[in-house]
């Protein structure tokens, strides 16, 4: 996966980035499933290899195909970077190890939706019940942001062709 | 038992990644993320069993379906690709 | 509208083993899902003779094994090649043309082809397809026509009872 | 060792989400911006998952005769950030389609130039391109 | 039962009414709706606040799930201000826009435009009223993802890259404030913020929180726009219509300070973090006043009037940080007062510069000549806001940056008070500059027959103006709420 | 009778991860595009179907193996028409195999 | 072009109403297993993209015209929160699906199966809406 990553950096033809983001999305999705994340597998399989990918090459059939390699000064985002990085990496030295049930994480909240959502709510699957009853409202918030993507995209690219053209003319 | 298919689908895994990085074409690429589709679903059935629960193959179907959708839109905008910037010098180096 | 409901036959015998749940209420979802995919594949307009799953039909139980046999061989071949440190290939396009009557039938040989590994259709206008083929031996397999003659037979029994029904 | 065996993976994850930041703002090219984005919050994603998998545990769908469960509610969370994640995807792409529409580019560099030359002009052109 | 769901019903109005809207389609009606759903909304957030001033914090479950396990809401005296200022800004924009959205905006999108205006005003409601760290990321994205679209409708094409810019930088800043909730959650095992806040003490030493820390702040400012990472901003407010910029100018940053106000006081408990990090208040403290400097500077050589407002915005965001950066609680007072009143004078100046643009059609230094006496209303509305930016006294502005001298001369800071002195003159020099062109230069011959501003437009633009005096004026009710949420704030940390 | 199936499952994920590799190395060694697809062709039919044959043994008769016989249905329709989608955009790009050798009927010399 | 082809359109005909029907099963049986009204959204969708790939964007936008995406769209998150107003009218908290029926664990099934249905509806709206749009302008490009 990390390779995948690499590899997305350096390749400069815009279509090979187009199809290993997809990989990368799939190896993503295998990652969940190993760590136990059945219904966030399923959505990043969906999601990750299918729309956007599908989205990001509709995209290119648009514009172009290939990035143009510029050969400017690099030093900043790496230093950007390196300096988040160290600070995670630093962070990380604290945290409980992985896989560790006794981690905070697993004791506070969790508990009650592992050992009460199949009395209180019903579903057997654990993550419906969290997802759409003890925090459903994040789910209306998440509704809401899809909803707003799609008007966004309706109201940029929308069917009426004229103000694209009036620009058109504009730059003649 | 389950793990040693388990291996080899991770080392053809790597394989077909390794076919995607190098190219050289576009087609090849695209080639290579078929494959590494189907070996994540393969993957993801033979994974189930490994765990022990192995009730969740909706996705390994999903992952065919999609991984089919997905490689149709590619054979398809790669053509469209090319037909509208038909003359571009810089197109030659995925070829 | 009998390809309609046979489709949703199938679909609905697709959603009980997908379900596996027997409640009553998941058996009215299935049917008013099933109602529903029936209505968009009807506003999509692919509900028709090729849309039907024909490999349902009896026949078909023949010619399935026998594909399956035929690509397990040509498996073998092919991946001694590609083993076998000199990797005697031999890629070339032949250009046959299938006997078959419909599409459809022409889409079933093509496909079949390319399940067979050593031959991959590549092209396939009205019934002139275009198969690289990876080894002489693939290509000679694909000559002697049997794949040919056996898809015409599948061809003639799903033809004869779609035409039976229309 | 054991150290190392138990924080490795939240290493990789991130070494992954730097190299994602790095591609979103070291690149000029914005579709590859918007990949970088993709990856940053993926690896954001894992880390997240990796942070509620328990040793033993498995899937949080209730099933007879387990008693171990990965915590759920990471997983829920990112359900909701991979919608987002999504939906910002969606809308910075048709962002970039109309940006090639009307600067016949999607390179910042080349756009930001033609943005320095239209400032130097006078406001009159600005008016007019205002209509 | 109604009465006690009032928190919800102020953001669920809005978040109906956009599918509504879209559904509508007639440019009037989608208005019309827009309309009575964001007056409702500002009675909804007014009556939201008499019930904290009088009875304290208003909890709510959502779900029926009690706190740590549901999404909570909660509203406390800083949360309801915001809220009024965030609705009240909202509702007097829809009343303004219509003349200038209908020129702007293609006619078959306008609908469009309203259903997303609504969504974004849902997010910010949103933002202020929960109590849950996550649930505020979600409706943090409504809303960027809103005004995303919002400044690309512009209709400049440089419209479309500085909403660009701004999706990058801002969902760089969600994800960095995702990183930071995920380490906060890992420690704590919740995402509720009163929850998070009565845990905090026992893992504040934990390096995994410092992080935490960190990638909030960080997140957080690139959204609110502080000043090394404000660079989307000045290009997102001069190009977008002119409505949004009014209405993200008066609202946008001032939630996310809300937000940044929530996270360092709230939850981890704002003065044993700022007082025992080293470094992290003078590294606010130092942007805070390089930001007022360096922006206050650039805005004075700006052409482009909208685009000088957005840099004094970047600016202005510099002294609510400062405020925040004392940690005390007359300096915490002046942020807040300053939050709102600085919400208060932006939208009125921008909504001046929608109308200069609706009857002139550029809004240039240049096209301000000598507008003073043809548009004498629109113009004596600008220097009302003009002033109040520079902080005269009787005006807004002068409330709080005297609470903001206060402070900093209480923790002995002279310096810095004299600072704050130095940079509201710099603020003189741009203010000057257009009064200038205004009233002491002659039009040019071939200018447009310019008319005063329609009622609809002028009207909501004194009511701000109005406003940003009569609170200038008779700051006690203001000040009070002001001084009772930094007083509370403060105090819930130390306990 | 447990130990019959169990060495046929076994024998035919063994047999399955075999082809798998095979085709990657295939996809690995092949020379062009469309000799790769064979390649590729190994690891979509019978690499595949007999792991997927080998877990289905393995679970013997349910509902899951129901699902697994309808992946490999799937597979077989998805498959082949992916790999003749790709060959025909490749085509259409101007792509040929390397050996192009038209011919009709018998067999030809070797290139 | 369509004659050509005629191995993808064949295919895709044949698989279109299962991929539309494993979407349903998705839907339906999010509380079982894994999915849900997002993953249900988005699998319905694809099975237009597909379509609309194979057929292309002008026979896709008549099997889903721009009005029909449009209410479903809205109907969605229409549903959602009504579902979370009517919750309120009934007396309970927003979103406190216990209230709708007598049983509080029939009412939050009633009320997760209501909300996942609206989740499924909006997503496969906007899904659907954002990739014809995407390639009703790949086809004007090329038609101009």
């Amino acid at each position: 996966m990390a390779i995948t990553a690499f590899g997305l950096v350096y390749l400069s033809s815009l279509f090979a980035v187009a199809m290993l983001s997809g990989i990368f999305s799939l190896s993503a999705a295998s990652l969940y499933l190993v760590m136990d994340a059945v219904d966030v597998a399923f959505t990043e399989a969906a999601v990750g290899a299918g729309i956007s990918t599908v989205l990001m090459l509709g995209t290119l059939a648009l514009t172009t195909r290939r990035e143009k390699t510029s050969k400017d000064n690099k030093a900043l985002p790496l230093v950007i970077v390196s300096a988040t990085g160290a600070l995670l990496i630093y962070a990380t030295l604290d945290m409980p190890p992985y896989g560790d049930p006794a981690a905070p994480i697993n004791h506070h909240v969790a508990v009650r939706y592992i050992e009460k959502s199949g009395i209180e709510v019903g579903p057997p699957n654990i993550v419906t019940s969290v997802l759409a009853s003890y925090r459903g409202y994040d789910t209306l918030g998440e509704v809401t942001v899809i909803f707003t993507a799609a008007i966004g995209v309706m109201a940029l690219m929308g069917r009426s062709r004229k103000p694209r053209r009036k620009q058109k003319k504009d730059r003649a | 038992m389950f793990i040693v298919a388990t291996i080899a689908i991770l080392i053809t895994m790597a394989m077909a990644l390794a076919r995607a990085l190098l190219g050289p074409s576009v087609f090849d690429r695209i080639l290579a993320t078929n494959s590494f589709g189907t070996l994540t679903m393969l993957l993801i059935s033979v994974y189930g069993f490994l765990s022990g629960r192995p009730e969740f193959l909706d996705i390994a179907l999903l992952y065919t379906l999609i991984n089919f959708i997905g490689i149709i839109a590619v054979t398809k905008f790669v053509n469209f690709g090319n037909a509208s910037h038909s003359v571009r010098e810089d197109e030659q180096g995925d070829i | 509208m009998l390809h309609a409901l046979s489709l949703g036959g199938a679909l609905y015998a697709l959603w009980l083993l997908l379900s596996g749940y027997l409640e009553t209420w998941l058996l009215v979802l299935g049917l008013s899902s099933v109602a529903l995919t029936i209505v968009i594949a009807n506003r999509m307009d692919v509900i028709d003779h090729e849309g039907h799953p024909i490999h349902l039909s009896w026949r078909a139980a023949l010619f399935w094994p026998w594909l399956g046999w035929e690509i397990a061989k040509a498996n073998i071949d092919v991946a001694r090649v590609i083993l076998s440190p000199s990797m005697p290939i031999d890629p070339q396009v032949l250009k046959i043309k299938g006997s078959q009557k419909t599409e459809l039938g022409h889409v079933i040989y093509a496909n079949s082809i390319t399940l067979t590994p050593g031959t991959v259709t590549i092209a396939l206008e009205s019934g002139h397809m275009e198969v690289h083929a990876l080894t002489t031996q693939a290509a000679n397999d694909l000559l002697s026509g049997e794949m040919d003659r056996r898809v015409d037979t599948l061809e003639k029994n799903s033809d004869g009872t779609v035409e039976g029904v229309k | 060792m054991q150290y190392i065996h138990d924080h490795f993976n939240y290493w990789i994850v991130i070494v992954l989400m730097m190299t994602g930041f790095y591609m979103v703002i070291a690149h000029k090219n914005m579709i590859k911006k918007i990949v970088g984005l993709n990856i940053f919050q993926v690896s954001v994603f894992v880390f997240y998952i990796s942070m509620g998998k328990i040793e033993g545990g498995t899937a949080p769908i209730l099933a007879d005769g387990i008693d171990v469960y990965s915590n759920p509610l990471p997983h829920v969370l990112i359900l909701t950030a991979i919608v987002v994640g999504v939906a910002t995807t969606a809308l910075g792409l048709a962002l970039t389609v109309r940006i090639n529409d009307s600067f016949g580019s999607i390179e910042e560099d080349v756009i930001e130039a033609a943005e320095n030359a239209e400032d130097d002009k006078t406001s009159a052109l600005r008016a007019g391109n205002r209509k | 039962m109604i009465v006690g769901n009032f928190p919800i019903l102020a953001v669920i109005t809005p978040l109906m009414a956009a599918p509504i809207a879209v559904l509508l389609r007639r440019p009037g009606a989608a208005w019309l709706l827009a309309l009575v759903v964001t007056w409702a909304t500002f009675t909804l957030s007014l009556v939201l606040l008499g019930q904290v001033l009088e009875s304290g914090p208003i909890y709510l479950r959502i779900g029926g799930w009690d706190a740590p396990w549901g999404i909570e809401y909660r509203l406390d005296r800083v949360g309801g201000l915001v809220m009024v200022i965030v609705s009240a800004i909202g509702s007097v924009i829809m009343t303004y826009s219509r003349a200038s959205v209908e020129k702007e905006i293609p006619k078959d999108r306008i609908y469009l435009f309203y259903a997303m205006y609504l969504l974004c005003l849902t997010g910010l409601l949103g933002i202020t009223i929960t109590g849950d760290v996550f649930n505020l990321f979600v409706f943090l994205e409504i809303s960027s993802l809103s005004s995303y679209v919002l400044i690309a409708l512009g209709s400049n094409r440089r419209a479309l890259t500085a909403a660009y810019r701004y999706l990058i930088m801002g969902t760089i800043g969600a994800t960095f404030y995702i990183i930071g909730v995920g380490l906060m959650y890992m420690q704590t095992g919740t995402l509720n913020m009163s929850d998070l806040a009565t845990l905090m003490p026992t893992v504040i030493d934990s390096r995994v929180i410092h992080a935490a820390l960190a990638f909030l702040t960080v997140g957080i400012s690139l959204k609110l726009a502080l000043f090394p990472l404000h660079m989307w901003l000045p290009n997102a407010y001069t190009f977008a219509p002119s409505t949004v910029s009014a209405f993200l100018a008066g609202t946008a940053t001032k939630v996310a300070v809300y937000v940044l106000i929530r996270i360092v006081f709230t939850v981890f408990g704002g003065v044993v973090i700022l007082k025992n990090i080293p470094g992290v208040q003078e590294i606010l403290m130092t942007l805070a006043i390089a930001g007022i400097f360096v922006a206050s500077a650039i805005a004075v050589f700006q052409d482009n009037i909208k685009r000088m407002l957005a840099y004094s915005s970047v600016a202005q965001i510099g002294y609510i940080i400062l405020g925040i950066s004392f940690a005390s609680t007359t300096g915490l007072t002046g942020s807040i007062i300053h939050l709102f009143n600085h919400a208060l004078m932006k939208t009125a100046l921008f909504m001046v510069m929608g109308a200069i643009s609706l009857r002139i059609g550029g809004v240039t230094i240049t096209d301000m000549r000598g507008l003073g006496r043809r548009m004498p209303w629109t113009m004596a509305a600008f220097v009302v806001g003009g002033l109040s930016l520079i902080g005269i006294p009787l005006t807004v502005g002068f409330v709080s940056k005297w609470y903001l001298i206060k402070a900093a001369i209480e923790q002995d800071m002279l310096l810095i008070a004299g600072l704050i002195v130095l940079g509201s003159l710099n603020a003189v020099a741009y203010v000057w500059r257009i009064i200038e062109a205004a009233y002491f230069q002659e039009a040019p011959k071939n200018a447009a027959v310019a008319k005063e501003a329609p009622l609809s437009m002028l009207l909501p633009i004194w009511v701000m103006a109005g406003a940003s005096i009569y609170f200038g004026i008779n700051a006690t009710w203001t000040l009070n709420i002001a001084t009772d949420a930094a007083e509370a704030l403060m105090s819930g940390i130390i306990q | 009778m447990e130990l019959v199936t169990d060495i046929l499952s076994w024998g035919l994920l063994l047999g399955g991860s075999g082809f798998l590799l095979t085709g990657g190395i295939g996809l690995l060694r092949l020379p062009d595009l469309f000799s790769r697809m064979h390649g590729s062709g190994i690891i979509d039919t019978l690499g595949a179907v007999m792991i997927l044959t080998g877990l289905m043994v393995q679970e013997g008769f349910s509902l899951i193996s129901v699902k697994l016989a309808l992946m490999v249905l799937f597979l077989m329709f998805t498959s082949p028409t992916t790999t003749h989608a790709l060959a025909r955009s490749a085509l259409n790009e101007g792509l040929l195999p390397k050996i192009f050798n038209k011919r009709q009927g018998k067999k030809s010399s070797k290139t | 072009m369509l004659s050509r082809k005629s191995v993808l359109r064949v295919v895709s005909k044949l698989l279109i109403p299962p991929i539309l029907l494993f979407a349903l099963y998705v839907q339906f049986h999010g509380d079982f297993g894994p999915g849900g009204g997002f993953q249900a959204g988005v699998i319905f969708a694809s099975a237009f993209i597909l379509y609309s790939l194979i057929f292309g964007a002008h026979a896709a936008r008549l099997a889903a015209p721009s009005w029909l995406t449009r209410w479903m769209l809205s109907c969605g998150v229409l549903l959602y929160a009504g579902v979370g107003v009517a919750t309120m009218l009934m007396g309970g908290d927003f979103l406190d699906y216990s209230v709708l029926a007598s049983n509080p664990l029939l009412g939050q099934h009633i009320g997760i199966s209501l909300i996942e249905f609206g989740v499924g509806t909006t997503v496969a709206g906007a899904m659907i809406t954002i990739f014809l749009i995407f390639d009703g302008s790949i086809l004007n490009r090329r038609d101009e």
